[in-house]
């Protein structure tokens, strides 16, 4: 691998940058959002740079490496800080610093009236420097650096707002729900550790085929519960929809195209050992499938466009889950579908922000409808995202997320079954939220009162849509035409060009059966949604109920974590004070007691002192006296 | 006469000086009964000295008969100056020193 | 023809001083006029003590040998037990010195009119002084004296005279009567048992003299009944006299009627001369029979260290908590006995050094805390004394944690070494009851220094008097010797080295 | 240069005498005194770290004269890389809460000057507690250390300041004497061998009964336990935190407590390694319900500083797990721990105390609001609280990150408990963040200010440290590593092998 000096800069410049942001204070508050999206673009200017570069290469060439510090070395655990540039991080590094250019140029724009927009976009600087980080560091524990700091990043974000106690709650709920999972990265680390001697990701590699299998099941397990966490999976979702409470370039970013998807990134970043325990796999799937279904229906039944499509984004990672679960041959297709998800989501996410600084902020889509008629670009660009969404060809969903379910399918006998039915199934409700979402929102009547003046957003804001469309509309064919991304990804998954099981349909069948179903789901929500009121009903059926409840996610976590820990910490502090506390009080207590009865011995007769001491030597001599018998 | 009759006879004084001394209030009473004590002690040095057959026991209980005068100077003028003071030679009525 | 018996004046010239200062005491008081009356006693007596200590020093390496035929042994242990006798006696006899705490006339009634004119007309008595070097004197023949009449004899010599100090305060006068009514009679009845104890030795053995003892055990088909009995009883007159349960109870009583200058002489000096005895006759008279009253004497030690500590929790009279942290120390200092080595000796002499010099400190300080009608003991009132006066409440909380045995104190240094020696010698388990004692007493030491430093103060009529020049030095010495032992206590354990012997 | 760890440690008290030289009234003159002296002190120590020999295996910069000779006590002092870093952390940290603490000195029962000269003593001890080499000289201060302590935080402190003082001095007196009693025995021990000696060195190399090792090894650890604290021994310490001033409190957990889990390290491993294994399943449950009752009941806080406190309790679990799984990263790891936990809650305390002191309240609930009004502090304050749920990138998650890494080879499950613990670190420190600083301003700290030049040039070293030691840990960890190995083979351990390796 060759070695180069300036990857470093990827992650410096940002952090630097956000740094200096944040301890300069007010003073920067004129230049400070341009600073940051220079940076920005310069880390793409970089990432870009290499990507030329490394195409150039051949080979095992392709990788390249910086050793910056030497991190950590005590006894056998040795850790650099050394960052690695391989095939994958490439298309990471891309993506991150691709989106995020647009998103900095556009909340240039969409923050220009809230007067910490420096202080955003420094956060927004930091969880570059931290994602890049992610996708950089050679071993897993470098990596977890990156992994907690952007979950710093996400926490600041979502409670950019914090003086809003919900917003508040919100970031800490996502960063308590993301350290769950961190528990998981930690000890995935730890046994990895205590298996291979190593942490580096080449290591583990090298070990792996050596490791017993219960080993790596436990791995694997593991690191699926910090993807689950980082990736708002099943059973760790549940902090995704309230972390819309950040500001909506963000939630375009960090919550639909980069951080959620760091758990995407880990397991196939962990490929090798995923692929040694089919258990760990199992798992990977189960969650997947899971999740695919429960973001899908959560997001029929929400009115917050925000969260509608924080649902959708959750949904579509279970996707990527899924494939990765799918093995060898499913991580290209995860990160296929990873890249375009990327695009499209984050144009929708850019849309929705769109439509909202156009509404005052309103978020709920029963008060919106007919805005394409004020908003054209924005109806547009959020157009393009949704055909691609639905995989609709040539779109580019219809590239990745057809090769899923086709994968899934082939996935074998009843596990083939029950996963490609799933997968279809959630390409039906995908298609009939989203349809749902863009009828409400662009088309039909309009629902909004006299007070709002709808309007297309300035040209800092649309100009990224745009681009973002343009990426919705080609990326998935550029990508996959002639399996250019399963061949660049090659010698990092599927290195043995493991072809997909068995095929159960021909490619074509799944693409029609897929598109089939996209239709009658997107049907239905036309026919369903023609006319909305605009408050949301109540007397819904006990499915709606649920889904709007998030399937009641909230509510079991609060009754089988949160009152349970809350009646915990109440007893423990109740322990401590009697019992622990008490037993220290009472040994005092108990002194004092006794000293008490042994002030009243000494009561003051001369006489009865006498008795005292005569007492005491008939005891000494009946000691004696039995002593030496 | 077994002499042992002797040491019974001193623990016996001994012991009625001690009962005394816990059961009698007037300060000349009990300081009486310590006399008897001693005196119980001295009947002991003098039939260990019989018994051992050296003067020993016998000199120590002439030390203890100057001793125990010198003792009646000084304990007689401490139960004076209190019953001076109290009108009372009870010892029970001196116990405001307690607890 | 018969030659009269060498005597070896030089050895025994140190307690014949103070013998003979004592005398000359009584006939100042007879013979001098009132005015000057009270600074000669005070002189004499500073003299006299410095002159014996001087006397001793100078015979410290004529050692290990006896006088008055046999009578008093003069070895290391017994100078070095004199010498910490007489300086803790010299900062005694400074408190003393301040006759403001005597009674003007002691024969005259409380509350009489007698009392008032001989107050009023100034004249004072200084009996205390020659009965103070009496007793002085009884002290330093207790621990040196080798047959059982000279430590009797020697025993009331000690007592005789305290039991009248007790009685002389000028305040509270019925309360300090009582105290000297109740020390007396039970320090009598404790004599008692302490003679009848020396008359079963006696029988036992047939001599009188602690080798004679020791020389009898060795010879077997005496009647062990009688050791034991002997053994028992002369250890209640000692334990009495230290203080130890359940032979404790004037202690408390006493400590705290008598005037507090008595009290502190009497806590520090005779623990140090009767514990000083009780070592000699355990260590040269009862060395042999060790397995029969080691297990006596260390559950009086351990009974006594926890009792002591326990009952001064809920004391509120500050000369009562010292009197049941006296008995705490005693319980302790018992520990040392019972390592029977020659670094528990060693450890019981330094614990002498640092307990006499931090009990004289503190009782020092308690008869600078006044109001108008005398000292205030109540402790309640002493709250919130560190705002009033810093450098007294300094002083105190330094004897408490002495007391405490917290380092860098010479308590601290005390208690370590009588541990050391325990383990030692094996018995561990007297060194975890000590530790654990040690932490309950903890509890009320530190509690008087909160008191002090962080209570709200609660009398306005509480002052705290400016010293006079000698209780100014006394206390000096006493904080100086707390602290310097503490950091360098070598000075003291370096002589201990070649002192800590008894002469067999 | 001779006599480098005396000089060190006279330093602060010349200060002491020098303050005593000082006018009563002159609170100025008496705080730069104070200030100068604990300077002074700060250079002595780098000049320390400079003659200290990285590779050397062993103590350096040594001193040893006779103290007691009775009792073969010496005067003797000498460090490894875990002393000195333990020292710097001190001659660091004392400055920086002199500096922080302007006005801490002048509501007190006493007078600044004593204020002043209590510290100053407290300096002393603690750097004589680090160096010491004689168990004698280490238990003499460790108990002393005590006193000034107490002054500190009787005099000085608020609400129930007396009771949490004496209850803080009762408790660790109470270890004390049973350290004593081991002091004692393993002199005894030495003296029965033929040595007489107190000397670390030469006690560790007895040869002590599995049974005797036990008892001797109680007799230190539950005063070192207490000390930690460590549950359930634990209950003075919420108490004293609330009611110090923000300084003392950042001396005595940041620094005096180390000196419980740096004890455990020195002597009851090195001394006892029989009985170290024998109880280390134990000592580590114990670790673990520290780390998780710690972090729970942190969660259950009204009271900000007590909150602090009971992270703290938490931390000193994940402390003594690392010394205790007889590992190098284990031990590596804590003795790393235990400086970033000196940084951290010295950033904790100081924060919350500023925050205390302007709010006139430490109940969390009166405060909110905070980042609008005082962002500088709130920032402060949040990353001092990122440092305490160990964020990778600041030091602290080195150091748990190792401990955890040492530990699991070893109790598996223990280690999987303990890792939990980083999810109610979370939460503990995000409620309070959350209640303190988001949301909207309460009534009462719409006039709060922020922070001055002053409290900005304390807090920085302190954060700047914790970002510094986080990327780059090998200054402090290298050195700490040599130690450990020695430790290690003191002990007679060795790192277990991975488990897939061929």
């Amino acid at each position: 691998m060759k070695a180069n000096n300036y990857l470093v800069y990827l992650i410096a410049l940002p952090l630097f940058s956000a740094a200096l942001l944040l301890l300069l204070g007010r003073i920067a508050d004129k230049w400070g959002h341009l600073l940051a999206t220079l940076v920005s673009a310069s880390t793409f200017a970089i990432g870009a740079y290499e990507f030329f570069a490394m195409r150039s290469r051949s080979g095992v060439d392709r990788a390249i490496t910086q050793h910056v510090i030497q991190w950590i070395s005590v006894g056998t655990l040795k850790v650099d800080g050394a960052l690695l540039l391989d095939q994958l991080s490439i298309c990471f590094v891309l993506l991150i610093t691709g989106v995020g250019t647009l998103i900095h140029i556009y909340s240039i724009s969409y923050m220009e009236h809230d007067e910490n927009r420096r202080r955003f976009f420094a956060y927004l600087n930091l969880f570059i420097a931290a994602m890049l980080l992610l996708v950089l560091a050679d071993s897993y524990l470098s990596l977890y650096v990156g992994w907690e700091g952007v979950g710093l990043a996400s926490y600041l974000l979502i409670g950019f707002w914090n003086q809003r106690p919900a917003y508040a709650t919100a970031a800490k709920k996502a960063f308590v729900a993301n350290r769950v999972g961190d528990v998981g990265l930690s000890l995935a680390i730890i046994i990895a550790f205590t298996q291979f001697g190593t942490v580096s990701f080449a290591g583990v590699k090298a070990g792996a085929p050596h490791a017993s299998s219960a080993a790596l099941t436990a791995i694997g397990a593991m690191l699926l519960l910090a993807a689950a966490g980082k990736s708002a999976q099943f059973p760790l979702q549940s902090w995704l929809g309230d972390a819309m409470a950040g500001p909506t370039p963000v939630s375009a970013l960090i919550h639909a195209a980069t951080m959620v998807t760091a758990g995407v990134y880990l397991i196939t970043r962990s490929n090798f050992i995923f692929d040694a325990s089919s258990t760990a796999r199992l798992l990977v799937v189960i969650v997947g499938a899971i999740t695919l279904l429960f973001g899908a229906i959560i997001g029929t039944a929400k009115d917050d466009i925000k969260k509608a499509l924080a649902a959708s984004t959750m949904s579509q990672i279970g996707y990527m889950i899924l494939a990765t679960g799918l093995g060898p041959i499913g991580y290209a297709f995860a990160i296929l579908h990873l890249l375009t998800h990327g695009f499209f989501k984050a144009g929708m996410f850019l849309g929705a922000g769109s439509v909202m600084h156009g509404m005052d902020d309103e978020v709920n889509m029963r008060r919106y409808g007919g805005l394409a008629k004020f908003m054209p670009i924005t109806a547009i660009t959020f157009g393009f995202g949704y055909l691609a969404i639905l995989g609709i060809p040539p779109f580019a969903g219809f590239y990745s997320k057809d090769k899923i379910i086709e994968t899934a399918f082939n996935a074998g006998g009843n596990k083939g079954w029950i996963l490609g039915g799933a997968a279809l199934l959630g390409a039906a409700i995908t298609a009939f939220y989203m349809t749902r979402v863009v009828v409400l929102t662009f088309i039909g009547a309009k629902r909004w009162d006299s007070m709002a003046h709808p309007h297309e957003s300035p040209l800092l804001m649309w100009l990224p849509m745009a681009i973002l469309a343009i990426g919705s509309v080609t990326s998935g064919f550029l990508l996959s035409s002639g399996s250019a991304l399963v061949h660049w990804l090659q010698p990092i998954v599927n290195a043995g060009n493991v072809e997909g099981g068995k095929e159960l349909m021909k490619p074509l069948t799944v693409s029609l059966l897929a598109l089939g179903v996209v239709v009658i789901g997107a049907g239905a929500a036309i026919i369903k949604y023609r006319t909305v009121a605009s408050e949301a009903p109540s007397n819904i059926s006990i499915f709606t109920k649920a889904a709007r409840k998030d399937l009641y996610q909230d509510s079991f976590n609060e009754a089988v974590l949160m009152r349970p820990g809350q009646g915990l910490t109440d007893t423990l502090v109740k322990t401590d004070h009697n019992l622990i506390d008490g037993a220290v009080r009472g040994v005092g207590w108990t002194l004092n007691t006794i000293s008490s009865a042994a002030r009243s011995i000494q009561n003051g007769y001369v006489r009865s002192y006498a008795l005292i001491m005569v007492l005491g030597t008939l005891a000494l001599v009946a000691t004696v006296w039995l002593v030496t018998l | 006469m077994d002499i042992a009759n002797y040491l019974y006879l001193s623990a016996a004084l001994f012991t009625i000086g001690a009962v005394g001394v816990i059961v009698r209030r007037n300060a000349i009473v009990v300081f009486m009964c310590v006399e008897l004590m001693l005196n119980a002690a001295n009947l002991a040095f003098v039939t260990f000295s019989r018994l051992n057959g050296n003067l020993d026991g016998q000199v120590a209980s002439f030390f203890t008969m100057v001793v125990a005068a010198c003792e009646v100077v000084v304990g007689l003028a401490i139960i004076v100056t209190i019953f001076r003071s109290r009108r009372s030679a009870s010892v029970d009525d001196a116990s405001l020193l307690k607890r | 023809m018969l030659s009269a018996p060498h005597l070896n004046y030089a050895l025994l010239a140190p307690i014949l001083i103070i013998l003979g200062a004592a005398l000359l005491g009584v006939l100042v008081e007879a013979f001098i006029s009132k005015a000057l009356r009270s600074r000669l006693q005070i002189g004499i007596s500073l003299i006299a003590v410095i002159a014996a200590f001087i006397q001793l020093i100078r015979v410290r390496n004529l050692t290990s040998t006896s006088a008055a035929v046999g009578s008093v042994a003069i070895d290391g242990a017994g100078i070095y037990i004199q010498l910490i006798i007489l300086a803790l006696a010299f900062v005694g006899l400074l408190y003393i010195a301040d006759t403001d705490n005597f009674t003007a006339q002691a024969s005259a009634i409380p509350g009489s009119t007698e009392e008032a004119s001989s107050i009023a007309a100034g004249s004072q008595q200084t009996e205390v002084f020659p009965l103070t070097l009496f007793a002085i004197a009884g002290m330093m023949l207790f621990p040196i004296a080798t047959d059982l009449i000279t430590l009797f004899v020697a025993l009331e010599v000690l007592s005789l005279p305290l039991y009248l100090m007790s009685g002389l305060s000028r305040r509270r006068r019925l309360l300090s009567q009582e105290a000297a009514l109740k020390y007396f009679l039970l320090g009598a009845f404790s004599s008692a048992f302490f003679l009848f104890g020396a008359a079963f030795l006696y029988g036992y053995s047939g001599s009188l003299s602690l080798n004679g003892i020791a020389d009898g055990v060795h010879s077997s088909g005496a009647n062990s009944v009688f050791l034991l009995i002997g053994i028992i009883f002369l250890s209640v007159g000692l334990l009495f006299k230290v203080g130890a349960v359940p032979f404790h109870s004037w202690t408390p009583d006493v400590y705290q009627g008598a005037p507090t200058p008595i009290t502190g002489f009497m806590a520090a000096c005779t623990k140090a001369a009767a514990f000083g005895a009780m070592l000699r006759i355990f260590y040269v008279g009862f060395n042999d029979v060790q397995w029969d009253w080691k297990p006596i004497i260390s559950a009086i030690a351990v009974i006594t260290m926890v009792f002591g500590a326990i009952a001064a929790i809920v004391q509120r009279d500050v000369k009562r908590t010292l009197a049941f942290s006296s008995i705490t120390h005693a319980g302790f200092i018992l520990i040392a006995v019972v390592a029977l080595s020659k670094n528990g000796l060693a450890a019981a002499l330094f614990y002498f050094i640092s307990y006499g010099f931090a009990t004289l400190g503190a009782f020092g300080i308690v008869t600078l805390v006044r109001d108008s009608s005398g000292e205030i003991t109540d402790l309640n009132r002493w709250s919130g004394l560190g705002k009033r006066s810093p450098l007294v409440a300094s002083a105190f909380s330094l004897f408490m944690l002495s007391f405490g045995g917290i380092p860098l104190t010479a308590g601290f240094i005390g208690k370590f070494s009588v541990f050391t020696a325990s383990y030692e010698s094996g018995n561990i388990n007297l060194v975890v009851f000590g530790v654990l004692t040690s932490a309950v007493a903890l509890f009320f030491y530190l509690k008087i220094v909160l008191m002090i430093f962080f209570g709200e103060s609660r009398s306005d009529t509480l002052t705290v008097v400016i010293p006079s020049i000698l209780t100014r030095v006394a206390i000096s010495i006493c904080v100086i010797v707390t602290i310097l032992l503490g950091v360098y206590p070598s000075l003291i354990f370096n002589s201990l080295q070649t002192f800590a012997t008894f002469l067999h | 240069m001779k006599n480098i760890l005396t000089v060190l440690e006279l330093l602060p008290l010349f200060g002491v005498i020098a303050l005593w030289l000082t006018p009563k009234e002159n609170t100025k003159l008496i705080k730069q005194t104070a200030v100068a002296a604990s300077l002074l002190t700060l250079v002595e120590s780098f000049i320390a770290v400079w003659n200290f020999d990285i590779k050397f295996k062993g103590f350096q910069l040594v001193e040893s004269y006779n103290w007691i000779s009775a009792f073969h006590i010496k005067y003797a002092v000498g460090v490894d890389a875990i002393s000195l870093t333990l020292i710097l952390l001190t001659t660091i940290l004392v400055p920086i809460v002199f500096i922080a603490g302007w006005h801490e000195s002048e509501d007190g029962r006493f007078s600044p000057k004593t204020f002043y000269v209590l510290m100053l003593v407290l300096e002393t001890m603690m750097i004589g507690v680090f160096a010491a080499t004689d168990v004698f000289l280490f238990y003499v201060i460790f108990e002393a250390m005590l006193i000034p302590v107490y002054f500190l935080i009787a005099g000085y402190g608020r609400g129930e300041r007396a009771a949490a003082a004496l209850k803080f001095l009762l408790y660790s007196l109470f270890g004390g004497l049973l350290m004593l009693a081991a002091v004692i025995g393993i002199y005894i021990i030495s003296t029965n061998q033929g040595v007489g000696t107190f000397d670390v060195n030469e006690l560790s190399k007895l040869t002590i009964d599995q049974s005797t090792q036990n008892w001797l090894f109680l007799g230190f650890f539950i005063a070192f336990a207490i000390k930690a604290p460590l549950w359930p021994f634990h209950t003075w310490l919420p108490g004293a935190a609330k009611s110090a001033t923000a300084g003392t409190s950042t001396l005595l957990l940041g620094i005096l407590d180390k000196v419980g889990t740096y004890g455990m390290i020195r002597f009851c491993l090195t001394l006892f390694p029989g009985a170290t294994k024998t109880f280390a399943p134990w000592i580590i449950t114990l670790a673990v319900i520290s780390i998780l009752y710690g972090a729970i009941l942190a969660i259950g806080q009204k009271d900000i500083n007590s909150m602090i406190a009971f992270t703290s309790i938490s931390h000193f679990g994940f402390i003594t797990l690392g010394i205790f799984a007889l590992t190098s990263q284990g031990i590596s790891g804590a003795t790393f721990y235990m400086i970033n936990h000196g940084f951290s809650t010295a950033a904790l305390f100081l924060t919350a105390g500023w925050i205390v002191k302007r709010r006139g309240s430490s109940q969390i609930a009166d405060l909110g609001g905070l980042q609008r009004v005082v962002p500088v502090l709130a920032w402060s304050f949040f990353i001092a609280g990122l440092s305490a749920l160990a964020l990778p990138g600041l030091s602290s998650f080195v150091s748990e990150f190792l401990v955890l890494i040492g530990s699991f080879s070893q109790y598996p499950v223990a280690t999987i408990f303990a890792t939990t613990g980083i999810v109610l670190a979370a939460l503990y420190v995000l409620l309070v963040v959350q209640r303190a600083l988001h949301g909207e301003v309460k009534s009462g700290n719409e006039s709060m200010v922020d922070l001055n030049l002053r409290e900005k040039l304390a807090i920085a070293p302190v954060i700047a440290l914790l970002v510094f030691l986080g990327f780059y840990p090998k200054p402090v960890l290298h050195p700490l590593n040599v130690a450990t190995s020695t430790v290690m083979s003191q002990i007679g351990v060795t790192d277990p092998i991975a488990k897939a390796d061929k």
